[in-house]
């Protein structure tokens, strides 16, 4: 079983849903039941990672690789590094909690939204595994697809518009990246990653790929300017599809920046390093802004995602600062591991806000907050979780939000001082978003007497929150677990992008 | 004394005449159909031409082929023709434009 | 002998645990069950906590600095939690567990009827674990734990009665002017880190003399001594918690809180955090005279003028606010002159001193059915003795009467701003000498209005209702039944309110007379502050002590004693003899009241950039900039525009024969054009 | 001197051709109970026909009749392909022709015969045979389309398609005088080896530019496109589905054999002008489908942007471009032929089921049908991981290896609006809440069923493994 393990992983899901649509809407708790199981298997299969998984080899492990397409070299090849191992495990464990909570959440047609979320699963862990780069390309395609519908069925009035645009968003995003893989495949002669990674390039071919892959990724990530198809999904997706999409999908530009930009084009992307630390922190700053002044909850939220995940991609280009100009590579790693921390703990994060918001949805079928108000006095344990999840939002030490924030800031200091300044604003203005928000949903009087008949959370968003917030608090208090799966890894980039191509 | 660039251009003017009676015409379908069998000839009058310049007999065996599949393609044409005025009772070229866009 | 990292945890956790005991199984245990796990984890800390004092000072027990575990290890860098204790720890130590033990009693008789009884008292033990965290502390990573972690449950406190749309107002500014600290903070923190590559304490000041020479570079041409840009980057989040100007602002709304927390986190300890903090960081500081300077101005600005708005408060708990504001300004003013620990000292004599007098403060409110206006008041001192009594103490120990606790540790700081020769020492000097008058006189002023004159408030029995207007719908605010009038003459309050205040009288009484001498000029606190020769002005000041009592007796013909005289004075006949004088005072000074009533306007300045012009600049950002130009020209505008392509084109699919066919002779002609045009 | 080799080289079409007058002589002899007997025998002829095919298959390219006719690679699989979607085209169309009393003998033997003009097509190794095979597929597709004599519609494509095909014959057939009178031979071998001592290049790029027009206009290339959608619109869906599927097949034959075989040398004159013709009918093609509200019409734009990706492989002008464009043509008969097997599917007497409106809620009713659509809707806007991607992947990267990025861009650029329209289909078929009163029923025929949903099934699995079939094509071009 060992030596497929990722196969198992990217297929047992996948697989797995079609028993649930054979289940058939006749029977929508038997879909609900397997697709619950499927969930529940595929997380204990990847906790077969751990102990699988060793932390202090170097490179890709648990390898597999078999020859796909001989006549254009396409192999199916997959391994793992411990950053995939990482987001393997939070793809899996939120795969359960979605899947919980739209347990009897969704009514329409149950069996096509689980069958969708375990395609989803699948195809999500199969970007996280993927070490060839068509293989990557067509995971990372095909993922769409079933959000498209998950968005497009089950959304709310706008979903439509919502689900369109995010579908030829992304798409347009990764087209340009799929004609420079073309070019590198034709220049090199394989689609192997790590073959890549040494195939040397001009400084233009390099900038050519490395624009090319940026749209994708920033596209993903998202970053500004392209990342106002976020919003929009996020407000119109049922819950589960926005968690999965905080949660996960928006990981999968980060991870397409490390598998991508930096070994493949290291040149580039060192040149047009500014570029991207730049857009952060206006993601940082101008999205702040933004978002605090947001109608919707969900739409707030989405716009602090998209502040969050600008840590992510500061963190990644303030290496190249780091390494090769004042070759402080420890520094580098201390950025780079900061925004992988800040990847995994924006996923519980921002998968434990939607949850949270979705609990309130499903109560008074609103998401503006000038419907709510009081909360607090009929839900206080939702209150308590609500805090909870708001302070890890902007960053409060203890909670997992602060570590990668902690980490990136630390280390950008040494990359410019100005950077750290802009940077750090987000705890000025994080905290004013969130607890703004908390204010008006949380606090005060209830206003609206639909409000005062607001039932507290049941054992199923227990569960969910639960989890949520136990995985929020545990590397918020000790993240050195989670740091020591990823620091060889990191390293290894570091390394890597310390390599001049040219 | 008629030189083989004669012929061309002869076949080159009887070639445009029926174009231009192809998108000219706004009136009858039939007159569309002359002009495809005129566009017919104009080509075979090059291949006759070329084939006796180039003493090879088999661009005159070719003309043979085209007439013949002419005669069948104006039979189609006609047959076409005729159920176009069963169920329109007009062969009009500027009334066949129900379909468009 | 060595201390037992088992104590030391064992200190910080017992409030945690029992916080969440209180927190988690509030409803399964009651309300007997909260405040007594709570008190008892408070028990087991505090006494600890003495012992680790007694060990530290007496018991010889080295200096504990080892980690507990390891946070995060990446490359060179490592952070951690652990622990260090030396004299200043164990001294903070004791303080908070004392002070919050007594708030833990005290708070059983005022929220006695609060529906958020146990919320209340596991909030509290959350503190206590936090601040604990804060002072324990071995490294910058802990530190901010601690010191954020104070402020959210502050944040949590300040808006306990979170029906009040002032309650939540006031957490959420007092929760973002605090992260406008913080940001300073992480700052200096990750210059630390980049200067000295460590997080650790030791490490870091160990190597603190490195810095010497080193600079920042901000642009080509603008280089910072790198000691200053640390510092001032850390002052400012000490000026965020210990609320100084200009981030004083949060600290008097502080006061929507319930009264218990506004004793124990917003004047005992978690505003003197950064007080501790800097005193902590003394190596560092001692190395840049700018920061140092910077501090001494920011402190003495505080100590004069927020005192002075405090002089036109009618609230009794703002009064008792601004005066903690202003001696947080003296304690950073000691700061400013490198007397360390007589910045300390000052925080451990005030947490008691200002404790005692906001739980005496608490306890007029209940007397007065949480009327919190002094203008209601007034004679109460026949009802309440005990509260009356304990407050005078507290009261003359604030104005720094001499014997008080007040007097030693404030006098001394005046002294030492006058032995300083730092810039701005001149006109610190001047503010906390001025400020010694503007304290006394709001204090009398206070107390007068309280405790003495004739009552202001009538009594109007209300027989039947009095059981069901307990004070426990008061959140919903003060302003239920008619100012000034009351359901029943106020009564003095039960012993677990009256006895905190006794247990903080005695301290605020006698603590200076017999700790001076050791901790002031006896160098007690020994390798934890660390102050250079050349600024050792309390060494100066110690030059001529001669023991505590002479002190107290020079005291008595001293420049401050005689402010303090004539505060006295002036009040007393204002408001015992002559009551209108004060309104006619008022209308004389009418300009200058109305800057002192507006606090400068400040807030309103702060409200009007910060908060509307955020608003502004994001809904600017939100509608110009995404909904606008991103989607509205790039996306849906290049989508509509495809559109618009595509419907015209579709016209040249017109349906007719002939057009379809001169498309295909234009294809063709376009074609041999195109040939010709490349052949040639 | 023919021999019996010839014979045997040409067998699967001298027995398609017998067997289709047999059917054509059967057919005036039957009932029409009976036809159902007609229709499972033509579908058997061309199982026959492609075991024949793939029997007796010369590992070289062989030729017959003095070089008349080529037997290689290629040829076979574009016949098995064809033969493969018209017995699909069958399996589909005949409920259908039946709901529309169009089940005659006609169609059976008209479909025979343009298959015959199909294999001809592309074997062919003359101009002549060229000429006679094109023929013989367009007139028979031209009386198909015209098979619903009581449809205005229907006989107005046919006139339309008529006309404009004869004038695109006759444009083709003075190229060929051109190029005939350039080289002086007709066998297009030998045109390739004349071609470089021409004594006259100027009037054979003339004749190119006119040849290059009839091939435009079978593959429907802007601006030679325009009698598609009227002719997708008009003719009976089950017609419709063969001219989008085999005879494109065809046209790519044709395409290959005189562009490539007879005049490979002379490729820099004609990539150019494939790649301009490439990119307007990329651009016609997917900008005016997005306005369209006839789902026939959409595939008929669809079809011209298709054919626009198809050129990209072409301009390659090598065996890797060659086999791309194939590999492109292969897999969008399959596509196209699911796509209107699903509305073949879905329509019923006097129920097209042509407009998009038609298919709303289409999840609610048949979700298995839903989902088929949704197959093959995404592998034509090549979506990965359907079938659709991995042809689009292989022609860029053919345009990109001839040094072509730019192509390659616009390409990428229009699949993105391409995209859109597609979507806007499933979206209409997942998202929209169904009209009320409309309400769909299947064809009840399980056979088409079946058919319809392996096909929509092939294009996901050979969307995960398209190995063997790319080796296929690449092998018909090496060498």
């Amino acid at each position: 079983m060992f030596n497929h393990l990722l196969s198992l992983l990217i297929w047992l899901p996948i697989v797995g849903a079609v028993p649930v649509l054979l289940a058939g809407s006749g029977r929508p708790n038997a879909a609900r039941w397997i697709s619950l199981l499927m969930a529940i298997l595929t997380f204990a299969i990847s906790l077969f990672l751990i102990p699988q998984y060793h932390p202090d080899v170097a490179g890709m492990q648990l390898v597999e690789s078999h020859l796909w397409i001989e006549s254009l070299n396409v192999h199916y090849s997959l391994g793992v590094d411990g950053i995939s191992v990482a987001l393997i495990l939070l793809t899996t464990f939120v795969g359960i909690l979605v899947i919980v909570g739209a347990w009897e959440v969704i009514q329409d047609k149950p069996h096509q939204y689980m069958a969708a979320m375990l395609v989803l699963e699948g195809l999500m862990i199969g970007v996280f595994c993927a070490t060839d780069a068509l293989l990557f390309y067509v995971f990372f395609e095909a993922m769409l697809i079933p959000m498209f519908i998950l968005i497009g069925i089950w959304g709310g009035p706008r979903r439509v518009y919502a689900t369109l645009k995010f579908f030829i968003y992304t798409f347009f995003g990764s087209i340009f990246m799929l004609v420079g893989l073309i070019y590198l495949y034709l220049k090199a002669g394989t689609w192997d990653l790590h073959t890549l990674a040494a195939l040397p390039l001009s400084l233009t071919e390099q900038s050519w790929l490395f624009f090319a892959f940026l749209i994708a990724f920033a596209v993903k990530v998202p970053m500004v300017p392209v990342h106002t198809w976020l919003p929009d999904a996020h407000v119109e997706a049922p819950t589960g599809g926005s968690v999965v999409l905080a949660a996960v999908m928006l990981k999968i530009g980060g991870y397409g920046f490390l598998r991508f930009s930096l070994p493949i084009v290291p040149d580039a992307s060192h040149h047009f390093a500014w570029v991207v630390i730049l857009l952060s922190l206006i993601a940082v700053v101008y999205i702040g802004y933004v978002a605090l002044v947001q109608e919707d909850m969900k739409k707030l939220v989405a716009y602090s995602s998209v502040a969050h995940m600008g840590f992510v991609t500061l963190g990644i280009f303030i290496a190249f600062m780091l390494v090769r100009e004042q070759g402080n590579t420890d520094a580098a790693r201390l950025g780079m591991q900061g925004a992988m921390v800040q990847m995994i703990s924006h996923g519980f994060v921002s998968g434990a806000m939607f949850s949270c918001i979705g609990v309130l949805y499903d109560r008074l079928h609103t998401r503006l907050i000038k419907d709510y108000g009081g909360v607090i006095n009929v839900m206080p344990w939702f209150g308590f979780f609500y805090v909870l999840f708001a302070m890890a939002n902007c960053g409060l030490p203890g909670t997992s939000g602060f570590v990668g924030e902690f980490m990136v800031i630390l280390s950008s200091f040494s990359a410019n001082p100005w950077i750290a300044l802009f940077a750090a604003f987000t705890l000025i203005i994080g905290a004013a978003y969130t607890l703004y928000l908390v204010k008006r949903v949380l606090w005060g009087e209830i206003t609206n007497p639909h409000v005062a008949e607001m039932k507290d959370i049941n054992g199923r968003e227990w569960i969910v929150l639960g989890s949520f917030a136990a995985l929020t608090l545990l590397i918020g208090i000790w993240p050195e677990p989670l740091t020591h799966l990823m620091d060889n890894s990191v390293n290894q980039l570091v390394q890597v992008l310390a390599i001049h191509k040219v | 004394m008629i030189t083989l660039s004669h012929y061309i251009v002869l076949g080159a003017i009887l070639f445009c005449v029926s174009v231009a009676g192809l998108f000219i015409n706004r009136k009858n379908v039939i007159v569309l159909l002359m002009a495809i069998e005129l566009m017919l000839l104009a080509v075979n009058i090059n291949f006759v031409a070329f084939s006796r310049f180039s003493h090879d007999v088999a661009g005159q065996v070719f003309v043979f082929f085209i007439l013949t599949v002419a005669a069948a393609e104006s039979a189609i044409g006609l047959a076409i023709l005729v159920l176009l005025f069963r169920n329109r009772s007009t062969v009009n070229v500027a009334e066949i434009d129900s379909m468009k866009g | 002998m060595e201390l037992s990292s088992s104590i030391l945890l064992t200190i910080a956790l017992a409030p945690l645990v029992g916080c969440l005991l209180a927190g988690f199984f509030g409803k399964q245990i009651g309300r007997v069950g909260a405040h007594s796990v709570t008190i008892l984890g408070l028990l087991i800390s505090c006494g600890l906590s003495f012992y680790v004092l007694y060990q530290i000072t007496m018991g010889g027990a080295p200096v504990y600095n080892h980690n507990v575990y390891t946070w995060f290890e990446i490359g060179k860098y490592t952070a951690s939690v652990g622990f260090l204790i030396d004299r200043l720890t164990a001294m903070m130590m004791v303080v908070v567990t004392f002070v919050s033990l007594l708030v833990h009693v005290y708070t059983i008789g005022y929220m006695a009827d609060d529906d958020g009884y146990q919320r209340f008292f596991s909030y509290i033990s959350l503190f206590t674990f936090s601040m604990l965290m804060l002072v324990m502390s071995n490294n910058f990573l802990q530190l901010f734990f601690g010191w954020e972690a104070v402020g959210l449950v502050s944040y949590l406190l300040i808006g306990f009665w979170y029906k009040r749309p002032t309650a939540i107002f006031a957490n959420l500014k007092a929760f973002i002017v605090n992260r406008v600290g913080d940001f300073g903070f992480l700052l200096g923190i990750s210059a630390i880190l980049y200067f000295l590559g460590t997080l650790d304490y030791a490490t870091a000041f160990a190597s603190a003399p490195t810095l010497v020479g080193k600079t920042l570079t901000l642009t080509q041409n603008i280089h910072w001594d790198a000691a200053t840009v640390i510092c001032i980057l850390l002052f400012i989040g000490a000026m965020g918690k210990s609320a100084q100007v200009p981030l004083h602002v949060w600290l008097p709304d502080s006061m929507e809180g319930p009264t218990p927390i506004s004793a124990l986190i917003h004047a005992a300890t978690m505003v003197t955090a950064g007080i501790f903090m800097v005193a902590r960081m003394s190596p560092l500081y001692e190395l840049s005279e700018t920061a140092l300077s910077v501090v001494l101005v920011i402190g003495a600005t505080g100590a004069l003028f927020t005192g002075l708005i405090g002089i036109v408060q009618n609230d009794i708990k703002r009064v008792v606010a601004y005066s903690t504001l202003s001696q947080l300004g003296y304690m950073t003013v000691a700061l400013g002159v490198s007397a360390y620990s007589g910045a300390v000292y000052h925080l451990m004599t005030h947490a008691f001193f200002k404790a005692l007098l906001f739980l005496g403060a608490g306890s007029v409110i209940i007397a007065m059915h949480h009327e919190q206006d002094m203008r209601y008041m007034g004679g109460l001192r026949k009802y309440m003795p005990i509260t009356w009594i304990t407050m005078w103490v507290g009261a003359l120990a604030l104005c720094g009467v001499p014997f008080f606790s007040g007097f030693y540790s404030k006098d001394s700081i005046i002294d030492a701003v006058h032995e300083s020769h730092r810039w701005g020492s001149g006109y610190a000097y001047i503010c906390v000498i001025v400020g010694a008058f503007v304290t006394a006189t709001y204090t009398f002023r206070q107390m007068y209005m309280t405790f003495h004159g004739k009552e202001r408030f009538k009594v109007v029995e209300h027989h039947g209702h009095h059981d069901a207007h307990g004070h426990d719908d008061h959140h919903d605010d003060h302003g239920h039944h008619e100012p000034g009038v009351l359901h029943h003459p106020p009564k003095e309050s039960p012993w677990v309110v009256t006895l905190p205040l006794i247990l903080l009288a005695i301290p605020s009484l006698l603590v200076g007379l017999f700790t001076v001498q050791p901790m002031l000029f006896g160098n007690w606190f020994g390798g934890a502050i660390h102050v250079d020769e050349a600024n050792n002005v309390l060494g100066e000041v110690g030059k001529e002590f001669h023991g505590s009592l002479a002190m107290a007796l020079h005291g008595f013909t001293q420049l401050p004693f005689f402010l303090v005289l004539a505060a006295f004075i002036i009040t007393t006949y204002i408001y015992l003899f002559n009551p209108s004088l004060a309104d006619k005072i008022k209308s004389a000074l009418k300009p200058l009241w109305t800057i002192l009533d507006r606090k400068y306007w400040v807030d309103d300045i702060y409200f009007a950039i910060f908060a509307r012009g955020g608003v502004a600049l994001g809904r600017m950002f939100w509608k110009g900039g995404d909904a606008a130009v991103i989607d509205g020209v790039l996306i849906d505008g290049s989508a509509s525009l495809v559109q618009r392509i595509a419907a015209s084109v579709r016209r040249v699919q017109s349906g007719y024969l002939y057009h379809y066919a001169f498309a295909m002779i234009l294809g063709l002609i376009l074609l041999l054009g195109g040939y010709w045009f490349v052949g040639h | 001197m023919p021999t019996i080799n010839d014979i045997l080289i040409m067998l699967p079409e001298f027995f398609l051709v017998t067997a289709a007058c047999v059917l054509l002589l059967a057919d005036a002899f039957m009932k029409p109970a009976e036809r159902i007997y007609l229709h499972w025998m033509s579908i058997g002829v061309l199982i026959v026909t492609g075991y024949l095919v793939l029997r007796y298959q010369p590992g070289v390219p062989v030729t017959a009749f003095n070089g008349m006719f080529i037997r290689d690679g290629l040829s076979t699989i574009l016949k098995l392909f064809a033969l493969l979607s018209t017995i699909l085209v069958f399996i589909y169309g005949r409920p259908y022709m039946v709901d529309r009393k169009l089940f005659v003998g006609e169609f059976y033997t008209l479909m025979l015969f343009a298959v015959i003009g199909v294999m001809l097509l592309v074997s062919a190794g003359n101009l002549v045979m060229i000429y006679l095979g094109l023929e013989l597929l367009t007139l028979s597709s031209y009386a198909l389309v015209a098979l619903n004599r009581d449809s205005s519609l229907s006989s107005e494509a046919a006139i339309k398609y008529f006309v404009l095909g004869a004038l695109s014959s006759g444009m083709l057939l003075y190229g060929m005088s051109m190029v005939y009178g350039a080289t002086g031979t007709l066998d297009l071998v030998q045109l390739h080896t004349a071609i470089p001592h021409s004594a006259m290049p100027h009037l054979l790029v003339f004749g190119l530019v006119f040849m290059v027009i009839g091939i435009s206009f079978k593959l429907g290339v802007a601006p030679f496109h325009m009698w598609i959608p009227d002719v997708y619109e008009g003719s009976p869906t089950a017609v419709t589905a063969f001219i989008g599927s085999a005879s494109k097949l065809a046209a790519f034959g044709m395409a290959f054999r005189l562009l490539a075989t007879g005049m490979g040398d002379f490729s820099q004159h004609w990539q150019l002008m494939l790649a301009a013709l490439a990119v307007l009918s990329l651009a016609i093609g997917n900008v005016v489908a997005i306005v369209q509200s006839n789902l026939k019409r959409l595939l008929a734009y669809s079809t011209i942007s298709h054919m626009g990706y198809l050129l990209l492989g072409l301009v390659n002008a090598g065996p890797e471009g060659y086999s791309a464009a194939m590999f492109y043509a292969v897999s969008y008969a399959l596509m196209s032929t699911a796509a209107f097997g699903v509305i073949l599917a879905l329509s019923r007497t006097g129920f097209e089921c042509e407009n998009i409106d038609d298919f709303k809620g289409l999840n609610q009713r048949a979700p298995w049908m839903a989902f088929l659509m949704m197959l093959a809707l995404f592998s034509l806007a090549g979506v990965p991981p359907m079938f659709g991607f991995f042809a689009k992947l292989l022609v860029l990267q053919a345009a990109i290896h001839a040094g072509m990025m730019w192509l390659a861009i616009v390409g990428a650029v229009f699949a993105i609006i391409g995209l859109y329209y597609y979507l806007r289909v499933v979206k209409v078929m997942y998202f929209d809440k169904p009209v009320e009163g409309t309400e769909v029923r299947l064809q009840p025929d399980f056979t088409l069923r079946l058919t319809l949903s392996l096909n929509a099934l092939v294009l996901l699995g050979l969307g995960l493994y398209w190995g063997p079939l790319l080796n296929w094509c690449r092998q018909a071009f090496v060498g």
